[in-house]
């Protein structure tokens, strides 16, 4: 079954050749079951062969497709690796994946572009199967770039609004900075190494003949390409923006995948960065950094989808804290738990704007919970889990996190646990001025409002299950239990750091969190449950912090005038200033020169014989003058 | 002491400060006619020099075909356009002084590379007899047989020259 | 026999459509630069089977008594450049079916003359004969751009010409100069390329900047690099379509071909003295075109600015002098030659349909023809080298050879990836995305000429990105040598 | 030898046929003749001078050698399409015989100036050559241009001669000789050791020479002169006079003063620079073709200058050999396209041109060919010329000349698109072809074959003198 | 006396006098062609460098005892008689057109 891993990529890319080509002649219906069970092919092939590879004892296999670029010591196969950990990546992207699907067909079915929706995003999950599966930097790359690409048509499905174009873009070329230092840290990798197959690269970097420096080099310039795939500081900004795209693409690519791909990044290379403290410092703290600071925005958004962007950097910054901390099983575990419950938040989302008829301001929802039983119930396991409320599975991946960066940093470990408590604030703020309260919004909207369709509630459902359950993937060891998932990864984990916690130390921990997250709930009950309170309708009624945090601490405005204006006051300088009058200005002013100094000495052919002679004469004297003497 | 000085030598400043004041005075006499007989006067100063270098038959052709032909044709001119007064404007003064100063110059520079001419060796025994018609017959028909043929196209040619332009143009 | 007839074809194909008259003319140039085409194919197929067959050679007498000879050859580098040269031709005909211009028979007999011209510079194995292809490359482009082009085209195509000529006159001093130092032992001279490396060689520092410096003008006005790039943007706009294609999508890439194959092998020491100005000049040319493209309004002059960016890389990554530079610039010139006809065609669709090419008057052509945007983007991604596409695996090992030459280089230029992403993502945005406006609702569909050509570059763009191997593999050989060579 | 006879004999002809009346008769004759004397020539062709002599050797005062035999072929092959192109010429003109009799007479004179052995043949040929084409010049009487070229080109001829024959008597006086090649061993024989007065002769003479090639500061005359005169005589002027000229110049400074070299070469260098930069730049602001090809002609006697400045003895004179052919043609092609034009449309200047891309397409491409072979351009002849006197100079060290060179074409280019920009860019008010006698279309297109023909495939003419 | 006569000059006076007066004659018709305005004046002039030059040459001849030197004077003489013919007919038209022999007014041909 391995062998055949190349079925996995190619249901999607099929899926994406048949709508892409003929799916505006399909019917909707048939349209969105290609989409869907190409998607479901890929699953369940993937299923196979997680189950094998589970049974095998070797727990790394490649499969080599064909050259793809060769060019004298650089050789680039094009081929894909099964191991554990893209076994796991492919489970969660195929899974989420179908499930997303199949609830698109409900949430897209009125959109005219519904073909076109599937089309991209068969072959988002093509690109992204392929940066999971490469077994080589570059191919990771592809995919890499493949997704951005996704992203970018994605977020601006609905083309005609320039606001959602601006967005994609913003998305593309961000992601674009990052996938420089990306490329850079790739060809350094290459000239490093001479090659950039996993294997071998891992291999040679594991014996030490690479240099620290060039280790940090390399380990940085790949967060770099990280920092801008997860949507890390300062490269954060376009994923916020990018909840212009319709809301399963949030739930999938900016929520539970694409977004992740940073974090398989650093997973897949963790030996650079266990070798070189500087490269890990560096990713814990602007993790860290991250988290807290999308958190804090997080608490004062109004638009639903906002909450749970701003959510999501912080949860990444989580995660990147994590890997700084060398917990690279922990992050990929709240990768995964993660996927469960933020694509399930997403899809409830979406379940209530739909509901809404579009609305996405939470000001003036509000009682939804009679109304979308369904949605109320998955999207309060959702909320949970992602408050690290034991047993939900985001109280395992989270804590463990946190239990490692303790081990590591105690300053960091204040800011991972301020921003948990924070993130359960808000999740509950946003839940309660949902669900509860009075309802805010037009008679209109009260009149339509309804439980979403079958194919949307059915993935509510199957993920708030896997929200609620998902933790069994790593239970703590300390209780005793076995955490599955440090244990499948750690063939790819080259130096582990053997935890020095005592089990009293990890209790406590366990106990501070989860109080931690009581106490934040607790709060927001009080404020937006027992006491109504809503946000200021208006930016005027809001503080003078709260605004400024409320406008994200203006730091679109503050790159807008950073770079942006720069750039364009840079370009039309060089345009209308250094390339039209001083660079094309000499070489236009070299014929003017020639012309003005040919009319000039025009004027030497004075017509007169007696000038001609005297300068001919002048001409004699001057050459025997010069010759002879 | 006189005596010392042969009387060619004498001849020969003479001739010469004839030759280069009557040459001065074509340039700077304001008559056209002047012009003409002083430049006469020069002419006859060089024969009196290719006398003085043993060049007589030359002296001779030179005054018949200086002072005889081509002088002539010059009065003829003048006196057929009727020039023979100082009507000509003067050039521009600038012009004037660059002229001037060009001449200078150019004398400078020739005289100046007179330097070295003392090392040329005369021709020794010197022959007094080439310029002797005998001596000029014998170079011009052997040696010089080819461009004493070929010059007859040159007079053709400026005979049919001076003809066709100075022909009244049949309108 | 085969590259003869190469370089004689054409010329033929030209005569014959000189003869025609009226609409046969386009007709009969498609049909005869597709058999030229045919041609190439025969030479690659032979090329791969048995590179040194003599088919591939030819080596006459020409003007013995200087050491001139009419020799061709072909190397790997040669043969992808020759079928960019053949390919693309064809396209180019094609593409201009839409357009009415007068005088078929001239225009097309120019197109194939200069086909002529452009694969004899690709194949001369002698420095002389390089010399006269590349001089004769000029002339029908400028007699194109003179009688079909477009406002103000005696002015700028004479500024072209003047510039480009001044160029390759000190190109030609250069190789007057080499060609004085050749035969060494024997005394007698030579053109053959060869002997100019050998001759190149041997001269000193000084006598080798010289040669540099006036070769290396030459190809640094043809690509253009900045700061030689003044006459490229105003006679991109002005020329006529297909004018622009042949000289961004084939032209151009003389400059390159010429100085990997004809300077860099020729003065080691003065590549070691001067490269660094050569390639400072590249990388901030790069930098320098993306800004302007920036703030371009009218899209041909966009991509006339993008172009200029796109070719300081290629010429930075031959300036570095590597393996995976020298490949990635073959490769990234035979991805450069494709997506620039797709983006010089795309101007034209776009002003042929709406009669503007100021991409703020352009907006929402998506909703009305969504294929032609598909297509669009295609070509788009191709320029700003997305992975699987073929720009990308011209950049990358462009890249990744600047990066050996010097790390900062190489982050400086891949600055290029970014902002071309800018620039291209905001033209398109502006062109093709957003409400329909009034200039783009009649917007209708695609001449099926058009969309041929579009769909043929769309599939190349692709399936080089895909599969790059088989060029990969036949420029391996010929950069190693032209590596040894240098050694 | 013979040719120079039939030429000569020709000219005489010429002149009896106004008295017999066989005036009809001469054009034909010409012709004949001039075929004849081309075919004459080169049964001299390789012959050697050394052994036995079935012509009179005159005392070495003229020797048709291989060099002299090249050049006497391209001045007759010239003069044979000159006389083509100027039959309309000889038709309207009042005095045909005299017409013929004097271009013979000056052709006489340009055959002898290829083959000159002795200064006074040299004197002889350039006056013989000299004194007809004066009152060639002048020869429009009504016409003060003409008048005005015609006694311009007298006064500064004579005094260029004054300068020549100066130069010539100081050679004479520290030589003892007016034989070249005795010259030639003479110098070489002293090491420098002659007097300073010696070497003024040469840079006098060199300067002489200058003014008949119309090299800067010595051209002045040029493009007054070319302008006013008749513009077949003009062209006659640019392509014959100026081979000759050069052979002149050639023969005098490789064969005679060669030895010297050291002492003129500076003055040359100068003399080409200015040439160069003078004639192109003021080239470019001219409105006149006619004055514009006159520039033209003095930047490309500064190119030819430069293979004399090379003095590489046998090797220089291929280069000027095919330059003077390839320019002589390219500018028959020119003149007579201008001669044409100029009569339909009253004037030379460029607009005189305007639409003829569209009028005479056929006569446009002709025009193109001329125009790109005087830039240089590939594959015509004038490139080839070019990149030859490129390599020759390249072996001196006079290579600051070619970056100059190069520069100067770029503005060379200039005025000669003008014209192609004009005949293309331009729109006429009127669209009727300007009419184009067979004979004219006939030889504008064979001299445009011809130059893209030895631009393609020089070597019949580079390997000649090998 | 007749004994005096007979000795050449050429054997007392050196030959540099000799250039120096070649010279001075020569400058002196020079200066004036560049002087004077008149055209007949200014071929006179032209006719004195001549003459110089035919000084030089006869002396130039005798110092080297070396006939061809007169010779050439001959041919000086002969194209100068030539010269003089064309250039009076051509001055006599131009006469007949401007009513002027002033060179000065010969300056259409210009620029």
């Amino acid at each position: 079954m391995i062998k055949l891993i190349g079925l996995v990529p190619l249901f999607p890319l099929i899926g994406f050749l048949i709508n892409g080509f003929i799916g505006k002649k399909l019917s909707k219906g048939v349209s969105g079951a290609i989409g869907s069970f190409s998607i479901l092919a890929s699953f369940v092939v993937s299923l196979l062969i997680f189950i094998e590879l589970n049974g095998s004892a070797q727990k790394s296999h490649v499969v080599d497709l064909f050259s793809w670029i060769s060019s004298g010591n650089l050789q680039v196969p094009f081929s894909f690796l099964v191991d554990p950990l893209s076994a796991l990546f492919l489970l969660i992207i195929t899974g989420i994946g179908f499930l997303i699907h199949v609830y698109s067909v409900g949430y897209m079915h009125e959109d005219e572009g519904f073909s076109r929706f599937f089309t991209y995003l068969n072959l988002f999950v093509f690109f992204m199967l392929l940066l999971v599966l490469g077994n080589n930097y570059l191919i990771m790359f592809v995919g890499w770039e493949g997704v951005g690409l996704c992203s970018y048509l994605l977020i601006g499905f609905w083309f005609k609004n320039t606001a959602y174009n601006n967005a994609a873009k913003k998305a593309f070329v961000i992601n674009r900075i990052g996938d420089l230092g990306f490329l850079l840290g790739i060809i350094l990798i290459f000239f490093t190494f001479n090659t950039i197959s996993y294997g071998e690269v891992f291999k040679l970097a594991n014996t030490g003949i690479a240099a620290q420096g060039t280790i940090t080099a390399i380990a940085l310039l790949l967060f770099i390409g990280a920092m801008g795939k997860s949507a890390q500081i300062p490269l954060y900004t376009w994923l916020p923006d990018a909840m212009a795209g319709p809301t399963p693409v949030s739930a999938l690519i900016h929520a539970a995948t694409m977004v992740t791909a940073g974090i398989y990044m650093i997973v897949r290379s963790n030996i650079f960065y266990s070798m070189s403290d500087v490269a890990s410092e560096t990713v814990a703290v602007v993790g860290a950094a991250t988290a807290l600071f999308a958190a804090t925005i997080g608490m004062v958004q109004t638009d639903i989808k906002k909450v749970l962007a701003y959510s999501t950097v912080s949860q990444l910054g989580l995660m990147f804290l994590a890997l700084g901390a060398g917990a690279y099983s922990s992050a990929v575990f709240h990768v995964a738990t993660h996927a469960f419950f933020k694509a399930l938040l997403f899809l409830g989302a979406g379940s209530v704007i739909h509901a809404m008829g579009g609305e996405q301001d939470i000001r003036k929802m509000g009682a939804l919970k009679k109304a979308l039983p369904v949605t109320f119930f998955t999207m309060a396991i959702g909320t949970i889990a992602i408050s690290g409320i034991p047993p939900f599975s985001g109280f395992f991946s989270k804590d463990e996190i946190l239990a490692h960066v303790y081990e590591e940093n105690k300053l960091l470990w204040f800011i991972g646990s301020v921003t948990s408590m924070l993130t359960a604030f808000y999740m509950f703020r946003m839940f309660y001025l949902t669900f509860f309260g009075k309802f805010r919004g037009t008679h209109e909207q009260e009149h339509h409002l309804h439980e979403s369709p079958k194919s949307m509630t059915v993935p509510l459902i199957v993920l708030a299950i896997l929200a609620a359950l998902g933790g069994v993937m790593g239970l703590p060891e300390f209780w005793g239990t076995h955490n599955w998932i440090a244990d499948y990864l750690s063939p790819l984990i080259y130096r582990k750091n053997p935890s020095i916690l005592s089990h009293e130390t990890e209790w406590v921990l366990m106990g501070l969190a989860v109080a931690a997250a009581a106490v934040s709930i607790y709060t927001a009950y009080n404020v937006y449950r027992k006491n109504n309170i809503l946000p200021a309708a208006k930016e005027e009624d809001m503080g003078g912090a709260e605004r400024f945090v409320y406008h994200k601490y203006k730091v679109d405005e503050f790159y807008e005038a950073v770079i942006t204006k720069p750039l364009n006051l840079i370009s039309e300088a060089f345009y209308k200033f250094f390339d039209l009058k001083i660079v094309d200005g000499i070489v236009n002013g070299t014929g003017q020169a020639v012309n003005w100094f040919s009319e000039l000495i025009r004027k030497l052919q004075t017509g007169n014989i007696g000038f001609y002679i005297l300068a001919m004469v002048a001409g004699i004297v001057a050459i025997l003058f010069t010759s002879l003497f | 002491m006189l005596l010392n000085i042969p009387l060619t030598q004498y001849l020969f400043y003479f001739l010469s400060f004839v030759a280069l004041l009557c040459g001065l005075m074509v340039v700077f006499s304001k008559n056209p006619v002047h012009s003409v007989l002083y430049l006469v006067l020069t002419f006859f100063a060089i024969a009196g020099h290719y006398i003085l270098l043993n060049a007589q038959f030359l002296a001779i052709v030179h005054i018949v075909v200086y002072a005889g032909a081509i002088m002539v044709l010059f009065l003829f001119v003048i006196m057929l356009l009727n020039l023979n007064h100082d009507s000509e404007p003067h050039k521009n003064m600038l012009l004037k002084g660059a002229a001037v100063l060009a001449g200078g110059l150019l004398l400078m520079v020739l005289t100046g590379s007179l330097k070295g001419a003392e090392t040329l060796a005369m021709h020794q025994p010197l022959n007094t007899q080439v310029g002797l018609i005998k001596n000029l017959g014998t170079v011009l028909f052997k040696d010089f047989l080819f461009p004493f043929e070929i010059s007859s196209i040159l007079l053709l040619g400026a005979m049919v020259g001076a003809v066709m332009i100075g022909k009244k143009e049949i309108k | 026999m085969l590259t003869g007839l190469l370089i004689i074809f054409p010329l033929i194909a030209a005569i014959l459509v000189f003869l025609t008259k009226g609409k046969t003319a386009r007709n009969a140039a498609l049909v005869l630069s597709v058999l030229e085409f045919i041609i190439s194919l025969l030479v690659f197929y032979q090329f791969k089977h048995n590179p040194g067959a003599k088919e591939l050679l030819l080596n006459c007498t020409w003007i013995e008594s200087l050491g001139i000879k009419f020799a061709v050859g072909i190397d790997g580098i040669s043969l992808l450049m020759v079928m960019l040269t053949t390919f693309l031709v064809p396209l180019i005909i094609l593409s201009s079916y839409k357009n009415e211009y007068d005088k078929p028979n001239s225009f097309y007999g120019l197109i194939l003359l200069m086909q002529m011209a452009l694969v004899g510079v690709f194949i001369a194995n002698d420095g002389f004969l390089f010399y006269i292809f590349w001089e004769l490359a000029l002339i029908p482009i400028y007699f194109i751009c003179l009688l079909w082009g477009g406002e103000d085209r005696g002015r700028i195509t004479f500024k072209f010409f003047v510039y480009t000529l001044l160029g390759s006159l000190f190109m030609l001093v250069g190789l007057v100069f080499l060609y004085q130092h050749t035969g060494g032992a024997t005394g007698i001279k030579s053109w053959a390329l060869n002997d100019l490396y050998a001759a190149g060689k041997n001269l000193s520092l000084y006598q080798q900047s010289f040669v540099f410096w006036s070769i290396f003008v030459a190809f640094a006005i043809k690509m253009p690099i900045f700061p030689f790039h003044t006459w490229q943007p105003d006679t991109y706009v002005t020329a006529p379509t297909q004018g622009t294609m042949l000289l961004s999508g084939i032209m151009l890439k003389m400059g390159t071909f010429g100085l990997i194959k004809w300077l860099m092998p020729i003065v080691p020491l003065a590549l070691a003295k001067w490269g660094n100005t050569a390639m400072m000049m590249s990388v901030f040319g790069i930098i320098y075109a993306s800004c302007i493209a920036i703030a371009q309004k009218d899209y041909k002059r966009l991509i006339a600015y993008s172009s200029i960016a796109h070719v300081g890389l290629i010429a930075a990554g031959i300036l570095a002098f590597n393996q995976q530079g020298l490949q990635g610039a073959v490769i990234q010139m035979l991805g450069h030659g494709v997506n620039v006809v797709g983006l010089f065609l795309i101007a034209d669709i776009l002003f042929r349909h709406t009669g503007t090419r100021n991409i703020d008057s352009l907006g929402g052509i998506r909703n009305v023809n969504p294929q032609f945007a598909v297509l669009f983007l295609i070509v788009l991604l191709g320029s700003v080298a997305l992975p699987l596409t073929n720009g990308f695996v011209g950049e990358f090992l462009l890249i990744s050879g600047i990066y050996k030459y010097g790390a900062w280089t190489a982050a400086i230029a891949g600055l290029s990836v970014i902002l071309g992403a800018v620039y291209m993502l905001r033209s398109y945005q502006n062109i093709m995305l957003g409400e329909v406006k009034t200039s783009t609702a009649g917007f209708g569909e695609l001449a099926k000429s058009d969309k041929a050509v579009l769909i043929i570059v769309c599939a190349a763009i692709i399936a080089f990105g895909v599969y790059p191997k088989p060029l990969n593999d036949v420029t391996e050989p010929a950069v190693k040598a032209l590596l040894e060579n240098l050694k | 030898m013979k040719g120079l006879f039939i030429v000569s004999g020709l000219g005489i002809l010429a002149m009896l046929a106004e008295i017999f009346k066989f005036k009809k008769l001469v054009y034909p004759l010409v012709l004949i003749g001039l075929i004849a004397a081309y075919a004459v020539n080169f049964t001299e062709w390789n012959f050697d001078w050394s052994q036995g002599n079935p012509y009179p050797l005159f005392a070495n005062m003229i020797r048709f050698d291989n060099p002299a035999l090249a050049f006497s072929g391209v001045i007759l092959a010239v003069a044979f399409f000159w006389f083509i192109f100027a039959n309309d010429y000889f038709k309207n003109e009042t005095n045909i015989t005299d017409h013929f009799a004097l271009v013979l007479f000056t052709l006489t004179g340009a055959l002898m100036l290829t083959a000159y052995q002795n200064m006074v043949t040299l004197f002889l040929g350039i006056e013989i050559m000299s004194i007809p084409l004066y009152v060639l010049a002048a020869s429009r009487k009504n016409d003060m241009s003409s008048n005005e070229a015609g006694f311009k080109y007298l006064i500064m001829g004579s005094f260029a001669t004054g300068f020549l024959l100066f130069g010539i008597a100081l050679v004479y006086g520290a030589t003892g000789t007016f034989d070249i090649s005795l010259i030639s061993a003479k110098i070489a024989a002293a090491h420098g050791a002659l007097p300073i007065f010696c070497y003024a002769g040469i840079l006098l003479m060199l300067v002489a020479m200058c003014f008949k090639v119309s090299a800067a500061p010595f051209h002045f005359w040029a493009p007054d002169v070319y302008q006013g005169s008749p513009t077949v005589i003009t062209a006659f002027m640019s392509t014959i006079v100026k081979t000759a000229a050069f052979a002149a110049f050639m023969r005098l400074f490789l064969f005679g003063f060669g030895p010297a070299h050291d002492k003129w070469a500076t003055g040359l260098s100068v003399i080409i620079a200015l040439s160069l930069v003078i004639s192109n730049i003021t080239a470019a602001a001219q409105t006149s073709v006619k004055r514009m090809l006159a520039y033209s002609s003095i930047s490309h006697a500064a190119f030819m200058l430069m293979a004399i400045l090379a003095n590489n003895g046998d090797m220089s004179v291929p280069p000027i050999l095919y330059y003077t052919f390839a320019y002589s043609i390219g500018s028959i092609t020119a003149f007579a396209i201008l001669y044409a034009i100029s009569k339909s449309e009253g004037h030379d200047g460029f607009d005189a041109f305007n639409g003829l891309g569209k009028r005479n397409p056929l006569i446009a491409a002709c025009m193109v060919i001329a125009m790109l072979s005087l830039a240089g351009i590939p594959i015509t002849a004038g490139f080839f010329a070019k990149y030859y006197i490129f390599t020759t100079l390249m072996a001196t060290t006079y290579k600051w000349l070619l970056i100059l060179a190069v520069l100067t074409s770029a503005v060379g280019v200039y005025y000669y698109f003008k014209v192609i920009i004009a005949m293309y860019f331009k729109s006429s008010a009127k669209s009727e072809a300007v009419a184009f006698d067979s004979t004219t279309t006939a030889l504008v297109v064979i001299t445009s074959l011809l130059t893209l023909a030895i631009g393609f495939v020089p070597n019949f003419i580079i390997d000649m003198l090998r | 006396m007749n004994n005096i006569l007979l000795q050449s000059s050429i054997q007392v006076i050196p030959i540099n006098w000799y250039i120096l007066l070649s010279a001075a004659l020569f400058t002196i018709g020079a200066l004036g062609v560049m002087f004077r305005r008149n055209a007949i004046i200014i071929f006179m002039c032209i006719e004195l460098m001549l003459n110089a030059v035919n000084l030089l040459l006869v002396a130039f001849s005798s110092f080297h005892s070396d006939a061809a030197g007169q010779v050439f004077v001959f041919f000086i003489m002969a194209v100068a008689a030539a010269e003089v013919a064309v250039g009076l007919a051509i001055l006599t038209m131009i006469y007949r057109n401007v009513k002027s022999i002033d060179i000065d007014l010969l300056g259409n041909l210009k620029n």
